[in-house]
């Protein structure tokens, strides 16, 4: 459930609150729910706050294995046995 | 000593008929506004004999917050009615305005609301020939409301509305959608973000003259408002007994008003325009037309973005940028930013 | 849009569809309920099913906060708002819900109750900060997901000594979810659902975790797999659960790795822990009371539970007789099963909940999927 | 169970543009207002072409209670605008309605509104050609307010303005004075009082039609609404640059009405008037006009009730029952129920 | 209407007119100050002076509530409604006064504050039985007349156990202004008034009776006649002055038998003696602080005593410098000696209290006798 | 000071209140203020409440003065000497 988004930290402000960016748009939302947020870091955004950090890498390598799926089945096979 | 007691704001006797409204007319409307028919000050204005049939458009504008990027509540209002008249293939001349203040609003607030609509009806080539203003107490309205009427006149031989669309014809935008809501979004309370983006507010009269010229024959104008375009898709589907199928991709949008829709849940689709024409056509004209828009300083990013198709559920559908196909409903009552 | 667009490309759809074509077994038909709304969204959104082979069907399952809410709490809500001189604070997917009698959060304000949509936890303490005479209650609806900003409010409410702030706590846990649905009990008109695994919670997961689906995994020997929400993530996991299916495994699999971990958010749960305690049971639309499945402040916040702060009166609630929206989040029927659909229950004059969020599998189906109705027999997608 | 979930109300949805909006444009404005040009379902009306000079007048109205003795809103919003085209001297042709409600207001008081409109409509031969449809949250309005913009033809020949008096002239007027604003009054909160009076809203398009067939020449016609017969004077004389001079015993007043004014501390010539017309002539006509008003049942009452002067101070002055002489001077900001 | 308009015949003003022109003595003035707004308001509405001889000279006196209040007064009602939370009840009169910087109840309401017209004191005790949460607060202005209900006001927010109910009470007494008025020395800029008589209160009368008169007249040797507010009372009075100046007598006559007695209501003084004890002293506009002059309530009613419930914060009130309202209210000048009169300062745009009452000196003469402006040498009428 | 009408009660009713009509316009006024009031009696109303009673055979009297009062200004003076 629930819509969230990835969007970018820009700035960080007091009292637990960032500002992040999505396509030039900015909001203030609370980083109170996640530890040692840096300008730079994407996270993931839900009704204001931000609830976890998304991995770069992670996400490149979903992106690799989607791109292969249709021609290297077994390589995507393995790669995803261990990330449970 | 209560403080705060300099600041001119409006008053019941604003609206009591007497000499302080008199002097609200004088200093702000008639200031603004002015124009040969305004100053007459009669019940109402005496308009030269008009040339053609005649076009009448009406639209209150209750918009929150009344100053937002890219206009505010006075020009908006100028803008919406000019282009309902321009939408049937007439010649916008003459608008009247009723205004409906809350007791409280701030007069500079007002007359920098007048000045708007008086620069937004110069450049729109239309005067503001009569008006009315009316004050309700202090929570009892929201600021101001101004509902304008417009009139124009239409040549012979144009039959535009929104029941002549017919399958094959060519369905063009002017330009991207969702700016205008967008712009307001960001700007409302407890929703505040930040974006560029600026409300796409304009007058599309002499974007409408050029393409007119160039083909009389357009079937459908229509400015995709309240809604946005799936809601004008859907009326003139439903209007003229057809359906529709558009190109996501084809869809002029910028990332921003993307990036937003996303972060609140919103489909751009649905999202209010107010500088924006769906113009449906001939497929044959489509080219033309497309030029045409692209050579307006309103229609530098026209598109085509689909065709009228054969349909007795008079659906509108939208193959999706990821491959599949979907279909563009109506906004189901209001639009509330969701969680989930 | 990073992390947004990337997955959406149509030739990377092509090229998963291919790869899930080849794969399925003709002979055979993959059953696979996507447990969150968001799927069932994206979905109907992108035109997922149009890429998918026949003999494979999603079920859409109960991962909606807005469908599973009972009546009763929703007419509570509506009560608190209504005579309780209170500003009752929600979020906007539940102002449109119709609850008992098709009365609504939106309907209260129209009659002058004072309801405000907010975004943000964070919104409703300002507002109960900016109007220091009136209680202000926040109508906590959600899953693990959402729960977490709602501590947040709590604890900063506690901090900040906010006397007039209290939240009705309606937070729910999923994994529980997913074992009442597969042990609920066949009738002579709903056979059991039958499902052959099992696309989990995006957002849910990133505070959870993977772990918590591991029990169900092996007790009912279902696939799992975590799954995004966007088109991509989907098809993707479709085709890592038909391959757990092919092999006869029932493994919990993450897809969502760029945000779901084995351990999820630990600051997050722990924040929760602080604030809530479990309910022994609680009702949920469509699958009954399911023990340990909901959360509620505990004692050490007492002050700011709304439940014990108003005294909210008992319920004759009633749901509209011939909605199926139960069944549908149980997985056994589809929207086009109910004779409602689209013809008196549409997205503008709601008679379920399933037609209202955006989540919900009726609103859904209706607003994106409807010209497949002629070439459907009354299931979904 | 919260009981009253049961009647139907206006909800954010029926502005928003969508479905149940559509729902409320067919079930209550088509039903009860329809012609051959609203049911055009367009951005606007196209209307025929017009044969004369153009008239547009606009009025918005904001009136409360919006059901009072004698008419409602919706009956008001029809008169109002009709007689501001009317008093241009124009035949009064189209009507557009802009309509901005509240949330929560109730359909059945909606309904009953549409349905005056309608009526109103039909007795003073306009159509209502085109509308529109806000609705604001709860609290930022008052039930219902309409803005109308009326357009009329008006013949060759005739010049009818407020700046046209010349002393020696005659100020004749239609009727008795302050029943409309007597009988809003008279349901205020905090003010109500029991009264016979109803509101004399009407429209006087007929009327002026057959003075206008009596004497071509009539100089101004005006409704004396806001502000009562001394606001209209006052701005006639204003525009003309005349001074008037008007007896007391000749201005029709009912004695309730003239009851309730003293009452409450108020001037039966600055209440305001729906039904009423001023009108100023050639002295050698005001025969002729009182007997053709007195033939038509608006103008039973109609009186001669001053002359047009030579007056550099431009001042309306009224000779008393009591025998002194004073002036008659605008409403002075809003009016208060006094006590002293 | 029986009582009214048989006091506002033509044939019967000729009929006294003829009577007064017969009567006067050419070769000196009548100098007659008409205490009450009333009698001004009717003297300029009807066009009296147009019937007087020329050597009959109104003179307007201090009698309209509205304008012998102090500015700091206002001030304070307009603290208390825009800083102390309130609903503050005012009878319409008072809404356009202008207080310092020419603020006003009116423009209070128009920045949001809770500002309500009332008709009576009982639709304020209405207005507090109906918002029960907020503090309600009568603005209570007015001479004798006005008192009484007050009276009954405070007493019946007593017996209902109105917690939330206080008057704001500034109920002023006519007969020690009278000797104010000629107790007031002259300066160089402004001789004091010379006065041959006094036209003394209707309404005011029909609660105090004649008696109280009685005093003033004996020892500053001026008559009264006590009339009422229609043109023929007014103009029956100053025949009646008139002979008693002619005849050197100082009595107190009353032309208002038709409702005033010499000893007035007896039931309404009772009321006020139990709600309302003298104050030691009162400061009223143009004629400063005045002994013994004003009411307040008794301590056995302190709970409804607005002063002492709200903390109302001391002011730097301030007349505009150049309104002349306390020049004309002692009756040493008139609205033509002010330079703002119907300049800057006009009805809608009042700088004075005078220009907004319609009682006011400078308002009646600006609505009705406006005209004459050219005809007279900087004096009233 | 103060706006004051004469009006005719026409009825009373509960708690202290009464109708009074004035030309067919009647509003509820108090009359805890005045003594033995009755249906028939005019009264005095000031901001809705009954100040005192209209006399008629004084107003009568009054009436009588100033219609004569150019003609018999001897019989005034006397009838006037005794009223204060
Ligand atoms: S269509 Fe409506 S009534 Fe039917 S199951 Fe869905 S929500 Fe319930
Ligand atoms: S005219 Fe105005 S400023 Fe002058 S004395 Fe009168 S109220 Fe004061
Ligand atoms: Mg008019
Ligand atoms: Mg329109
Ligand atoms: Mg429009
Ligand atoms: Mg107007
Ligand atoms: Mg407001
Ligand atoms: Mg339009
Ligand atoms: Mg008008
Ligand atoms: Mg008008
Ligand atoms: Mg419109
Ligand atoms: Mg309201």
């Amino acid at each position: 459930m629930c819509l969230a988004l990835p969007a970018k930290i820009v700035a960080l402000e007091g009292e637990d609150m960032a500002v992040v960016a999505l396509e030039g748009v900015k909001k203030s939302v609370s980083i109170a729910l996640i530890e040692d947020a840096q300008v730079g870091d994407y996270v993931l955004v839900h009704v204001g706050y931000a609830l976890h950090k998304v991995s770069e890498e992670e996400a490149e390598r979903t992106l690799t294995i989607m791109a292969e799926a249709g021609v290297l089945t077994e390589e995507v096979r393995e790669s995803l046995g261990e990330a449970s | 000593m209560t403080g705060k007691t300099n600041k001119a704001c409006i008053e019941m006797a604003h609206g009591g008929g007497g000499r302080t409204m008199d002097r609200l007319i004088t200093d702000i409307f008639r200031k603004h506004l002015d124009n040969e028919y305004l100053s007459q000050a009669n019940d109402g204005a005496l308009l030269p004999k008009a040339s053609g049939r005649l076009v009448m458009a009406t639209d209150g504008h209750v918009i929150s917050p009344l100053f937002f990027p890219g206009g505010n509540i006075g020009s908006l209002a100028i803008h919406g009615t000019v282009n309902d008249v321009a939408m049937m293939g007439a010649t916008p001349l003459y608008i009247s305005a009723s205004f409906i203040l809350e007791e409280g609003f701030p007069l500079e607030d007002l007359e920098e609301i007048v000045r708007s609509m008086g620069d937004a009806a110069r450049q729109a080539n239309v005067s503001v020939v009569t008006g009315d203003t009316k004050v309700v107490e202090k929570g009892k309205g929201d600021g101001v409301f101004i509902s304008t009427t417009g009139v124009g006149v239409i040549e012979d031989g144009l039959a535009i509305g929104g029941d002549k669309a017919v399958p094959g014809q060519a369905i063009l935008i002017n330009g991207t959608v969702g700016d205008h809501g967008v712009a307001i979004l960001s700007k409302r309370e407890n929703l505040e973000f930040e974006t560029e983006i600026v409300s796409d507010s304009a007058a599309l009269n002499g974007l409408v003259s050029d393409m007119l010229a160039a083909a009389p024959s357009i079937s459908v104008l229509r400015d995709p408002t309240r809604g946005g375009l799936a809601a004008t898709l859907n009326e003139i589907a439903g209007q003229s007994g057809v359906g529709m199928l558009i190109e996501e991709e084809k869809i002029p949008l910028k990332p921003a008003v993307s990036g937003a829709c996303e972060l609140l849940g919103l489909d751009p689709l649905n999202i209010a325009n107010e500088g924006k024409l769906v113009c449906i056509c001939n497929a044959e004209d489509a080219d033309k037309l497309l030029s045409v828009m692209h050579a307006h300083p309103l229609g530098k990013e026209a598109s085509m973005i689909g065709a009228v198709t054969q349909d007795p559920n008079k659906m509108v559908r939208m193959t999706t940028m990821f491959g599949g196909t979907r279909m563009i409903d109506w906004l189901a009552g209001e639009q509330l930013p969701r969680i989930c | 849009m990073k992390y947004i667009t990337e997955f959406r490309q149509k030739d990377v759809s092509a090229n998963l569809a291919r790869a899930i074509a080849q794969e399925v077994q003709p002979d055979r038909t993959y059953r696979v309920m996507e447990f969150c709304g968001g799927h069932t969204h994206a979905i109907f959104r992108y035109g997922v099913q149009d890429l998918m082979p026949a003999n494979f069907e999603f079920i859409h399952g109960p991962g909606c906060p807005v469908c599973v809410l009972p009546i009763r709490r929703l007419d509570d809500a509506i009560e608190l708002a209504e005579n309780h001189d209170v500003i009752l604070c929600s979020y906007g997917d539940m102002m449109r819900v119709p609850g008992t009698k098709q009365n609504s959060l939106l309907k209260a304000k129209a009659r002058g109750a004072d309801v405000r949509m907010v975004y943000s936890t964070l919104d409703a303490l300002k507002i109960a900060a900016d109007n220091p005479t009136k209680q202000v209650v926040f109508f906590a609806i959600g899953f693990e997901t959402t729960t977490p900003p709602t501590a947040v409010a709590v604890k900063k409410a506690k901090e900040a000594g906010l006397s007039n702030f209290s939240v009705f706590s309606n937070h729910v846990l999923t994994p529980a979810a997913v074992g009442a649905i597969l042990d609920t009990p066949g009738t002579p008109d709903e056979p059991p659902v039958e499902l052959d695994g099992f696309l989990g919670p995006s957002h849910v997961s990133t505070i959870i975790g993977t772990r918590p689906y591991e029990a169900a995994a092996q007790r009912y020997k279902k696939p799992v797999v975590i799954t995004g929400f966007e088109p991509l993530d989907v098809m993707m996991a479709a085709l890592m659960i038909v391959r757990q299916i092919n092999e006869g495994r029932h493994d919990v699999e993450n897809q969502y790795t760029r945000v779901v971990t084995a351990d999820g958010n630990k600051k997050a749960q722990a924040l929760v822990a602080e604030v809530f305690e479990l309910r022994d049971s609680f009702e949920w639309r469509g699958l009954g009371q399911i023990p340990n499945s909901a959360l509620k402040l505990r004692d050490s916040f007492a002050d700011y539970d709304a439940e014990k702060r108003f005294d909210i009166a008992p319920k004759q609630s009633r749901e509209v007789k011939s909605c199926e929206c139960p069944a549908i989040l149980r997985g056994t029927k589809g929207p086009l099963d109910c004779k409602l659909f689209g013809k008196t229950c549409t997205p503008e004059t709601p008679y379920g909940s399933c037609m209202v969020s955006s989540e919900g599998a009726c609103a859904a189906y209706y607003s994106y999927g409807r010209f497949r109705a002629d070439q459907s027999e009354g299931k979904v997608a």
